[in-house]
């Protein structure tokens, strides 16, 4: 817990490391690969959506499928999420709907939240994934004021929240940080580092030896993990969840991964990255590794991995056909949620749009 | 009714507030132990002990994204930010999140915090100590901002906001905190959002004033009565949403309006209720809606006097309305 | 003279003010390599290596206040906020510090700072990739603020901000980049703060509108002149110090007046310029002075188009005001 | 330098750690003693004054001489120093005239900053003693920029910032040390830990083990040092601006001391804070321990303690009677220096002030 050394698990003769063992059941590993499959097979989707012009933009996960999943998968009823634009597999894991998730893509009238944010600013009551929005790591301090109250009511629940390398060295981060480690709330802190923040490399985010041994800047463990071993993450993400919830505090994890594709639809990362490291990245692809790992374990061949992939592209479409023909979002519905009830002036205001009067 | 001093009145209601519903808690720099650096918690950490009357570290970026958290959780956090002057650094968490989570969930989450800042001159506190900072968060979509200048008001005020379904801001003129006394209600008093109040009935113009300068106004009031110009005074209380109707009515009949702020004059709030005054009431109005508010430059130090509008400042602006 | 877009005149600008004078650089989120997220600096980490282009960590308030050190001891650093969205971190620096530091010090300490900033909508940005928060920085007094609609007055602006003794946000109108062309004069070319521009002459109704806004009003004045109406559009370029005058003299002319801008209504610069009107112009005035603005809610993605001003809406109020 | 173990020079029996030794000559170390007795005899003053209503307001650094005069005294011509407002000894030090501090208190004509802040609120063009603002740490970036543009030009030179415990949990902080670790800026961060901010304790400050641990989060050194030990705080400042200037980067030094007076004039520190606690750290009073240091030593002994108090009293007793009789500012200065020029609106504001209108 120096924040320095890597916690990994699968190991290369396809065992796992028995101290960082999630301890899935085989039916659980399998589950695992399968929601990474999904997670992929909806990046692929949602580029081309965006490419053909059907959605406005997208922000893909690729290569970070390890996190998102692992993570997600340690999830419990009445945890909450507080994920970075890049996390819908977290959510997706946890149990968003797929449904909901591909509405929320194409804001018009499916989408429940009306059309508010742009692609990929998730949003679910029932599995208390907090409205995702575009400010890097704002999300950091609710995650802790969260956990507060649940700790508060002694509820045995943490909160999670996931943001990138370019997160930390926002005043946000090191508020939220802090004051978890001020009142020690039930927050777990996953940081993605992804090696970019767009087009800056990380070691020019900050001059530190770790992300993760930033956590000692606030008293609470940092614990660095391969982020593209998805048992690992599963294990450490697991642990930090299980100790904030029996009242242990805080922890930050560093997640080591690589953004595989670009930012997002508007990022063209061949102006500041070469194609040998992307390629060099490639070869650690998470999705593939586990693949082999469950492949050598006997639990996955070949023809099983395709029905796997076939069936998450299925489901893909489908939600997004089911979501795409959905009328717009009305627009007397520009004026709601501003208050809970609407005040005279913004009744004014939608008066004079639907009349035609500006 | 018993009397009490504007800060008194705020420290019963943050009280009673707390004794009525377990969800309330107050959080801030120096809240505890200290009671705040103008005491206004004080003993609060007493009665309801260090979980519900939290000293945080000093981040008011923090301290506001916490209580967002609380809040969208099911708590009622109550933030003191210990002078309006320190909120820029909570400036983001305010504007990007507070005031739009409702809007960018379409209801699914809320924040129903309450931010309470000291604001305004009158103390010698110079550039960082006397800030009126209104206008930045009228701007701002999504919230309530309100201002109390009697004690009876400001616990009206504070229960609304602490029991409203969204984030309010109080800013808390601190010249009167102990200048002040008056009435208050016991037990239950609300004063709703967006109910202005009228301070004083008069003919001839209609002058416009929160927070501190409400008293200016009065003594404005008086200057102008000597002249023999009946002047009517209206505390908006809250700033907005905005009791318009309330000024409409008044300019209407006066034909004659003055809005006073402390605030620096450019695109202060006086500015846009201006705006709203000469838009619904154009052919009633007599003369140019005049605007008495402080300099455009940082609040000064020595020079605070001079800043600051004063009865015969605002007297002036009457003048030359009624002279016009 | 030879054309280029808008954002070509800035990258043009940048390049040619760097060359001339060392002091100058330019830093922010992704400005080096990358170029910007808008390619605002493409190519000036080649010409002027990273010790002049500089990549920062993302912190807004850290490259805003390292640019006031910067520039208390004598660089002219050009910061570049990836969205004006995201100027929000960097509040309190701009606020408390690059504002102040002039007034404070008595002028022994200055930070003559350029903040560009991309902003306003039109590009589906949703509520944090298309704000437009130019009247948060007219209300804080020691700033200058300006926006750009032509290439040249991008340059013009930019090269006045880069060389003057005071700090000033420059808010970029993103909508424009790429869709204005028009020609930029070569070699120096300075717009002086405090100077607006008549777009378009007219004797009927003047109509107040900047950056992406102005192309709007134009719009509008065809509109209205296939009805007879002749508009005068006024850009007032810098926004503050607002060049008054040439609004008032064009007011006493037309005896009406329409403000347009996409930012929330409420407190938004157009009650400003509203409030200015009708103290200036009070006697000459036909109709209400109008506005046309953003409605006062956070900026929507999917009605984005519903939400912003266009010809249409600011017709109706051209047509409320000449009918009023 | 992990942050954690103290550094001191002074040994119980007068002599000092070679170790930690900043080598001072006789003389030097006279000065020493001097500057600290003046900036008690100040602080006295200030507080008086402040008592009977001849200044509004004042801010003592009783408890801290330590860490300003010692850090103050390794300053040259041409460093930059961004104080807080605690931190008049630092300026004073390297050479803020006495009179023009002691102007700056009355904020009348003679204040060189035209009364435009409260007391404490410092600003040297000659000495680069950066205008202090009330914000706490918003400094802190800008001795990273200064520090920034030192280093482009080839300046042998530093810039230092000062600041509290509470200072450390501010985003500027956290922004200006990543800033510094990432540029490798001549800086020097001093934070003076002297227990708390306002009324709340280090300890509910921030959970890390020390403040000075911090420094791990950037990547740049981090030293503990005793802040009543004046030599040791003037050998480990000394040493990181030796590093600064000669380009070897930043250096955070957690400056351990006691702040023994109220927290301004409008402070009760006995509301927060036990007496007994204020006694066990008044026996550690740093100017009493250079003293007791000096007279075993050799340099000094009771007369000449005595007279250094009695000349300090008097130069502040004279510095005070010069500024007190300076007229006030006149009425018209409060609408220059908003900008180089007065633009139109303000002085249309100024003519409506000035003729009365308002
Ligand atoms: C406060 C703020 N500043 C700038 C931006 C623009 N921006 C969007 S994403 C991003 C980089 C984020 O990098 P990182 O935190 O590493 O997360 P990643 O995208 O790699 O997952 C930036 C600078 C923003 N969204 N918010
Ligand atoms: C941003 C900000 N928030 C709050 C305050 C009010 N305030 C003034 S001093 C202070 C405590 C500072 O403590 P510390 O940093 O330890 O410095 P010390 O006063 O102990 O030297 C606070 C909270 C402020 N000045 N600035
Ligand atoms: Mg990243
Ligand atoms: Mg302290």
């Amino acid at each position: 817990m120096n924040g320095l050394s890597m916690i990994a698990a699968m190991l290369p003769d396809g065992t796992v490391d028995p101290a960082n063992d999630p301890g899935l059941s085989d039916g659980d590993l399998l589950a695992v690969h399968g929601k990474m499959t999904l997670l992929r097979a909806l990046d692929e989707k949602g580029i081309a959506l965006q490419r053909s012009g059907r959605i406005g933009f997208y922000v893909p996960s690729t290569g970070q499928e390890a996190c998102a999943v692992g993570a997600g998968f340690r999830l419990r009823e009445g945890d909450w999420l507080f994920p970075s634009y890049r996390d819908h597999g977290l959510a997706l894991t946890r149990g968003y709907p797929l449904s909901t998730l591909v509405a929320q893509l194409f804001g018009n009238r499916s989408d429940a939240t009306r059309g508010r944010q742009m692609p990929n600013h998730w949003c679910d009551r029932n599995i208390h994934l907090v409205s995702v929005s575009s400010p890097v790591a704002t999300q950091l301090p609710h995650a802790v004021g969260t956990a507060y109250a649940s700790k508060l009511r002694g509820e045995p629940v943490a909160a999670i929240t996931t943001f990138g390398d370019g997160g930390t060295s926002t005043g946000d981060f090191h508020a939220a940080m802090n004051f978890a480690g001020v009142f020690r709330t039930p927050t777990v802190f996953l940081c993605e580092n992804n090696q970019y923040a767009i087009s800056v490399h990380v070691t020019r985010q900050t001059a530190s030896k770790s992300l993760a041994v930033k956590a000692q800047a606030y008293g609470i463990p940092g614990i660095r993990v391969d982020g593209n071993d998805v048992l690992a993450v599963c294990k450490v993400v697991g642990d930090a969840l299980a100790l904030a919830r029996s009242g242990g505090g805080p922890t930050l994890i560093e997640a080591v991964t690589y953004r595989m594709g670009p930012h997002s639809t508007s990022d063209d990362p061949t102006v500041y990255r070469s194609e040998e490291e992307v390629e060099q990245w490639r070869k650690g692809d998470p999705i593939r590794r586990y693949a082999a790992f469950l492949k050598k374990r006997g639990l996955l061949d070949d023809e099983a991995e395709d029905t796997a992939q076939a069936e998450a592209k299925e489901a893909v479409r489908q939600a997004v056909s089911d979501a795409e023909i959905s009328p717009p979002v009305p627009v007397e519905s520009l004026f709601e949620d501003v208050y809970e009830e609407m005040p005279r002036h913004l009744a004014e205001q939608r008066d004079g749009l639907l009349s035609g009067k500006g | 009714m018993p009397q009490a001093t504007l800060l008194q009145a705020i420290h019963d209601t943050l009280h009673e507030e707390m004794a009525r519903d377990p969800r309330v808690l107050v959080m801030g720099e120096d809240v505890g132990r200290e009671g705040g650096v103008f005491r206004v918690t004080e003993g609060l950490i007493d009665r309801f002990g260090p979980d519900r009357v939290i000293d945080t570290p000093l981040n008011e970026g923090g301290i506001v994204g916490m209580a967002i958290g609380m809040a969208l959780n099911g708590l009622r956090p109550v933030v003191e930010i210990e002078f309006a002057d320190f909120i820029y650094p909570a400036f983001d968490q305010i504007v990007s999140e507070l005031a739009k989570l409702r809007y960018r969930s379409a209801g699914l989450f809320t924040a129903p915090v309450v931010v309470r800042a000291p604001s305004g001159g009158g103390i010698k506190g110079g550039a960082y100590h006397s800030q009126s900072p209104e206008a930045y968060f009228i701007h701002t979509a999504g919230l309530t901002v309100a201002m109390p200048s009697t004690p009876a008001d400001a616990k009206g005020l504070l229960a609304s906001a602490v029991r409203g379904p969204d984030p309010v801001l109080l800013f808390e003129p601190k010249a009167l905190y102990r200048t002040v006394k008056g009435e208050v209600p016991e037990g239950e008093h609300l004063v709703p959002f967006g109910k202005g109040r009228i301070v004083r009935p008069g003919e001839d113009l209609t002058l416009v004033a929160w927070g501190a300068m409400v008293p200016v106004a009065s003594m404005a009031a008086d200057l102008a009565a000597a002249e023999g110009v009946r002047i009517e005074v209206i505390d908006p209380r809250t700033l907005w949403p905005l009791d318009i109707a309330l000024i409409e009515e008044s300019v209407n009949r006066t034909g004659r309006a003055v809005v006073l702020h402390e605030a620096p004059r450019t695109c202060g709030f006086g500015a846009e209720v201006s705006a709203l005054i000469q838009e619904r009431c154009f052919l009633r109005l007599k003369a140019p809606v005049g605007r008495v508010t402080g300099y455009d430059t940082p609040f000064p130090y020595a020079l605070e006097k001079s800043y600051l509008p004063d009865p015969e400042k605002t007297a002036c602006a009457v003048r030359a309305a009624m002279e016009f």
